[in-house]
């Protein structure tokens, strides 16, 4: 009893274009030469342009409903939480 | 309660916090014991119980107000004067002019010691090492600047309540001022073989258990005394080669 | 919870809607986002914690990367065509495009394994730097969940070739097909923040 | 969607790989069992070297370690108390708790026919077994078992070659036994969420489930979200100690600079914490369930206990700081966590509470179960206040890594969850094997037990206020730790009073397999669906799906005429209250 998506109604050679073109924008990034944290930001911020068109259109997160949107949402924000308590630690750390 | 004996001037506002937390939550305990005890008796001769949920609006509000006094009265209030507690103890300002730095060096199963002898200057050939034993004067901060050679340790001081991590590849640090000597507690108890004593508290390996030492605390002219031999002693004294790994590390500035 | 679906309405209460094997490997797949927060993460805090890191472009053949990246979104477009090529029934499609995928996937873990034997025949192994130790076990495992996606990959071919999907039944390629574009997904992060950065 | 039965199953798929929830149950019922036994043995041994530490071992002493003629060397006794912690843990409470309540009770209490993933549910068994070989193996392995404790803090399970000799392959060992058990914990896991989701029966709404279904739906999303972040930690030291990569290693020991042994303890906690919170969370369910059944009362302010289970599972993935408070963390997230963690306990009082308000004025009928349930409130209530003691910054410092932080614990997981474990084994007995066990001889046990367990783990705290540290096999050598002796050998003969009172359940336990007295389709008189299924149930559970009505605890509702009790799905009375 699969419930049909209702409206798919995406192209994937569309998306599988723009998920290329920003591979060879990240990559044409590092031949610039710009300081590491904008290098890093950039990157990042591509990075997670291409993780929201793989969820949203591959994985059919667009047409889902409230539950999983909610779980996946929940789980990204428990492991940020968590990361963000480890960062006084490792990162900056007291004694070091 | 059993507490080991004080040895350092703030070591009773641990020993009040904790006799603090034992009254409230006994109390707590002692109530909750109570209505479970009464329910129970009087429930057990009842024949039929009372048909309700629980979802009226009087059962909300006294489960707010439930949850507001038990927050307020038991845990801002420990939590209180646990801050203050830990603001006094653990986060002890050492004064530039009357404080001694103590290296420690953690290795399994001993505790190295490192002080800097008459010329205040460490790396010199009249610096002081013992094993597994903490010579420190009274009325002075001492910072104990530590690392580990191996795997996680903790120095324990409990007779003053302290406890900090010895860990590889860093320098931790632990700052506080004794005031009760060894000689004064020996006479006291009048029993010469009384010592405050060290522990290790992280387990770390096969004789975790044997890793003990003594913390001697002498009067500040004693102190200087023992320090003058022991730096005359040390010039021959060849320096175990554990000392070659400390790492002076930026830590000294940082603490300062 | 309420999801609008067409189950009889006295169990609207009693069941999300969402079919069940779906729910399951997103439970599955949050559950993955967890393991690579602790892995990934654990990276970036390293990483920002230690003051003395390699340029990654110095150990590592970005370019050979790059096709890497771009053999595992193409593998993850077969899987979206293969997956839509079956939802309307087309089952001839859907073998093409699984083989399709089944291949690039091979590809990218070749690719990868050759990448491994290069640099460490250049001594860059695992042991070399904290930056090596990081490299080799992430992408490493990142590999294990590849081989991992191909073994199913297969199964779900065979079941295919057998004529078991129609229609109106294809969880088992849906949700391999999530569990696929999950590791793709995994790959473009590592890819910008473990390679390029 | 449920598993495809063939007519006349074999022994085989009947027994060993079965894919009903029902016998999935009592494969992990009997494999925690089998652990709890035996990690209950090394308990008694680690309190009896306690509290004669250089005595000779009786009888098995000479032959077991002649190097020392008799006494318990120290990597010994490591041994044995890193193996108590992890079988325990891993492999005792798991299992029961979650494993086999979780497996027979959440089908039957919503009404579904199996789980959502039948064959999913037979591999997590399988995985947890083959996890429980691999534990087992550690023993004979040269070198014995892990000693690193069962939290195998960083430089020390990760470094082959550091100077303890004994860590041999034990560690690699015990490092696998646990992702068994971590990746069997996840299966089921998923699998309890999308069966409790998707699988209930006509008019059983979320709201309308029994509270212990309520805590192992809970406790299942606790499980999915941080094993895996505890597996990564493992995996890294898996590969520090196999592979010499240098995740955890740092100063001299490293051969390359940039580890962090710290990150381990923070990654192992944050794990840690929720762990604590997924062994307890079915029990505080049970209690709920039972002290409304057995008060013949509707369990006060359900949605309350309820909401206040979903604010503990969201609090205990924040607080995982107050296990480093000594560690070397920064004080500056010391105090953080310190107010995070004493939030805790605004959810814990609201339990209290409602367990208290479903007492109140209700007909206690002191069965096995209830008095078990009446224990865990009690025990329940030391152990959640002492909590407070270590979630204050100076006094944890203090008191960190002493007997007072075991006697806590022992006091939340041995005690409650034990009572839990008694609890739920006496419950679900008539209707897991269709006998009764004898009720006196429950009734003696939990006598016994409930008077030795507070002489063990009250005597461990106040030992712990005197500084005693945990972990140490000889406390004679330390001369502030002398006049604590006798309290030690007080414990030790208390614990092998406690281990003798076990004989009881066990004789109890097992003797009412095969000769307890037939058990009838509802003795308790409960409510809950799984009791108007049938004893034992059948493959598919239910005769007929069952259609729900109402809430799980209608007692004495006005509805029920002269009965007390209203069965969620009894058509009886018409109106379909709350």
């Amino acid at each position: 009893m699969s419930t049909a998506p209702t409206s798919s109604s995406f192209s994937p050679l569309k998306v599988f274009a723009w998920l290329t073109i920003l591979t060879v924008l990240e990559i044409g990034l590092t031949y610039v030469d710009l300081s590491k944290p904008t290098l890093a930001a950039g990157l990042i911020l591509s990075a997670i342009a291409k993780a929201i068109l793989v969820a949203l259109y591959f994985m059919h997160m667009k047409f889902e409903g409230k539950l999983i949107w909610g779980m996946v949402v929940a789980s990204i924000f428990v492991g940020v939480i968590f990361l963000v308590g480890l960062v006084p630690d490792i990162v900056v750390g007291y004694w070091r | 309660m059993p507490y080991p004996t004080r040895a350092s001037a703030d070591a009773h506002l641990i020993d009040d916090l904790f006799n603090l937390a034992i009254i409230s939550t006994s109390i707590a305990f002692l109530i909750v014991l109570a209505m479970l005890t009464y329910f129970v008796i009087v429930g057990i001769r009842r024949s039929r119980g009372h048909y309700t949920h629980g979802t009226s609006k009087q059962a909300y509000i006294f489960t707010a107000l439930f949850a507001i006094v038990v927050f307020i009265g038991l845990d801002v209030n420990l939590a209180y004067f646990d801050q203050k507690a830990y603001g006094v103890v653990f986060s002890r300002v050492p004064e530039p002019k009357n404080n001694l730095v103590v290296q420690v060096f953690a290795k399994q199963f001993e505790w190295n010691f490192r002080y800097a002898g008459t010329d205040e200057k460490f790396g010199t050939d009249d610096d002081i090492m013992t094993v597994n034993q903490l010579v420190v004067p009274t009325k002075t901060d001492v910072i104990l600047k530590m690392q580990s050679l191996d795997v996680v340790h903790c120095l324990f001081l409990p007779s003053l309540r302290m406890k900090q991590d010895v860990l590889p590849g860093m320098t931790v640090s632990l700052i506080f001022q004794a005031n009760l000597t060894t000689k004064a507690e020996k006479e006291r108890r009048n029993d010469p073989e009384w010592v405050f004593e060290i522990a290790c508290a992280e387990f770390c390996g096969l004789n975790h258990s044997d890793m003990k030492g003594k913390f001697l605390i002498l009067e500040k002219d004693e102190y200087t005394t023992w320090e003058e031999e022991q730096s005359i002693a040390a010039a021959d004294f060849v320096a175990p080669e554990v000392w070659e790994h400390w790492m002076d590390g930026n830590s000294e500035e940082k603490s300062e | 919870m309420e999801a609008t679906s067409s189950i009889d309405p006295e169990l609207e209460f009693t069941s999300t809607g969402v079919n069940s094997s779906k729910l399951g490997m997103w439970i599955f797949l949050a559950s993955e986002v967890m393991f690579f927060t602790g892995l990934i993460g654990s990276y970036i805090v390293l990483r920002l914690g230690s003051d003395t890191w390699p340029d990654p472009s110095q150990h590592l053949a970005t370019s050979v990367l790059a096709i890497n990246t771009f053999v595992l979104i193409c593998s993850s477009l077969s899987m979206v065509l293969g997956l839509q090529a079956i939802s309307q029934g087309d089952q001839k499609k859907l073998t093409k495009y699984l083989l399709i995928t089944i291949l690039l996937g091979t590809t990218f873990l070749v690719i990868k394994v050759a990448d491994y034997v290069h640099m460490i025949h250049n001594n860059f192994t695992i042991t070399s730097s904290l930056f090596g130790s990081c490299y080799y076990f992430l992408t490493g495992f990142h590999g294990l969940h590849v081989a991992g996606g191909i073994v199913t990959l297969v199964v779900v071919l065979i079941m295919a070739k057998k004529g078991r999907f129609s229609k109106s039944h294809y969880d088992m390629v849906e949700c391999t097909g999530l569990y696929w574009h999950f590791v793709d997904l995994v790959w473009i992060i590592l890819f910008a923040i473990l390679c390029l950065v | 969607m449920s598993g495809d039965v063939d007519p006349k199953p074999g022994f085989i798929r009947t027994y060993v790989f079965s894919t009903d929830h029902k016998m999935i149950a009592k494969q992990y019922l009997f494999l925690g069992i089998f652990y709890l036994l035996i990690a209950g043995l090394f308990a008694v041994q680690i309190r009896m070297q306690l509290a004669h530490p250089d005595a000779e071992a009786p009888l098995i002493g000479k032959a077991l370690w002649p190097q020392t003629d008799g006494k318990m060397p120290p990597e010994f006794y490591n041994m044995l108390f890193t193996m108590h912690g992890s079988l325990m843990v891993f492999f005792a409470i798991t299992p029961i708790v979650i494993g086999a309540f979780g497996n027979f009770v959440i089908p039957l209490q919503i009404g579904a026919k199996d789980m959502a993933f039948p064959i999913l549910n037979m591999l997590s068994f399988w995985v947890m077994f083959i996890g429980g070989i691999v534990m087992a193996a550690s023993f004979f392995v040269p070198h014995g078992a892990a000693t690193a404790g069962w939290t195998a803090y960083a430089s020390l399970s990760s470094s082959s070659e550091v100077t303890s000799p004994i860590l041999g392959h034990g560690q690699t060992f015990w490092l696998l036994g646990i992702a068994f058990a971590g990746t069997s914990s996840l299966m089921g896991g998923i699998n309890y969420i999308v069966t409790v989701l998707n699988f209930r029966c006509r008019g059983m709404k979320l709201l309308r489930m029994p509270l212990t279904t309520w805590g192992l739906f809970f406790t299942a999303i606790l499980n999915v979200l941080w094993v895996p972040v505890v597996a990564a930690a493992l995996f890294m030291v898996l590969v520090d100690r196999l592979f010499g990569t240098s995740f955890f290693m740092a100063g001299p020991l490293a051969s390359v600079e940039g580890g962090q042994p710290l990150l381990y303890q923070h990654l192992f906690w944050g794990f840690g914490h929720p762990e604590v919170y997924i062994l307890i969370l079915p029990v505080w369910g049970l209690v709920g369930d039972l002290l409304s059944v057995f008060s013949r009362k509707p369990a006060f302010g359900y949605k309350a206990t309820v909401y206040s289970m979903a604010t503990i599972v969201i609090l205990s993935q924040i607080v995982w700081g107050h296990h480093l408070f000594t560690s070397g963390m920064n004080p500056l997230l010391g105090h953080v966590f310190v107010f995070l963690t004493i939030t805790i306990s605004v959810p814990t009082s609201i339990f209290f509470l409602n367990w208290l308000a479903t007492l109140w004025r209700g007909a206690i009928r002191l069965t096995e179960p209830m008095l078990y349930a009446l224990g865990i409130v009690f025990v329940f209530c030391i152990g959640g206040l002492t909590g407070l003691f270590n979630a204050l910054q100076a006094l944890d410092i203090y008191v960190h890594d002493t007997y007072f932080v075991v006697g806590h614990f022992h006091y939340t997981l041995a005690a409650s969850v034990l009572f839990g474990v008694f609890a739920g084994i006496h419950y679900w007995f008539p209707k897991m094997f269709g006998r009764n066990m004898n009720a006196r001889m429950a009734k003696v046990h939990f006598c016994l037990t409930f008077i030795f367990l507070n002489c063990v783990f009250f005597s461990m705290m106040y030992v712990g206020a005197g500084g005693h540290m945990r972990r140490i096999s000889d406390p004679t050598t330390y001369t502030f730790l002398k006049d604590f002796q006798v309290w030690n050998r007080f414990m030790g003969y208390s614990t092998l009073a406690l281990a003798a009172a076990q004989l009881l359940f066990a004789w109890n336990f097992f003797h009412s397999l095969f000769f307890g007295k037939k058990a009838q389709q509802n003795p308790w008189q409960a409510n809950t669906l799984e009791w108007s299924a049938p004893t034992p149930p059948p493959h598919g559970n239910f005769l007929s799906p069952p259609k729900v009505a109402r809430g799980p605890y209608e007692f004495n509702s006005p509805l029920s005429g002269d009965r007390d009790w209203l069965m969620q799905d009894d058509p009886a009375a018409t109106a379909s209250d709350s």
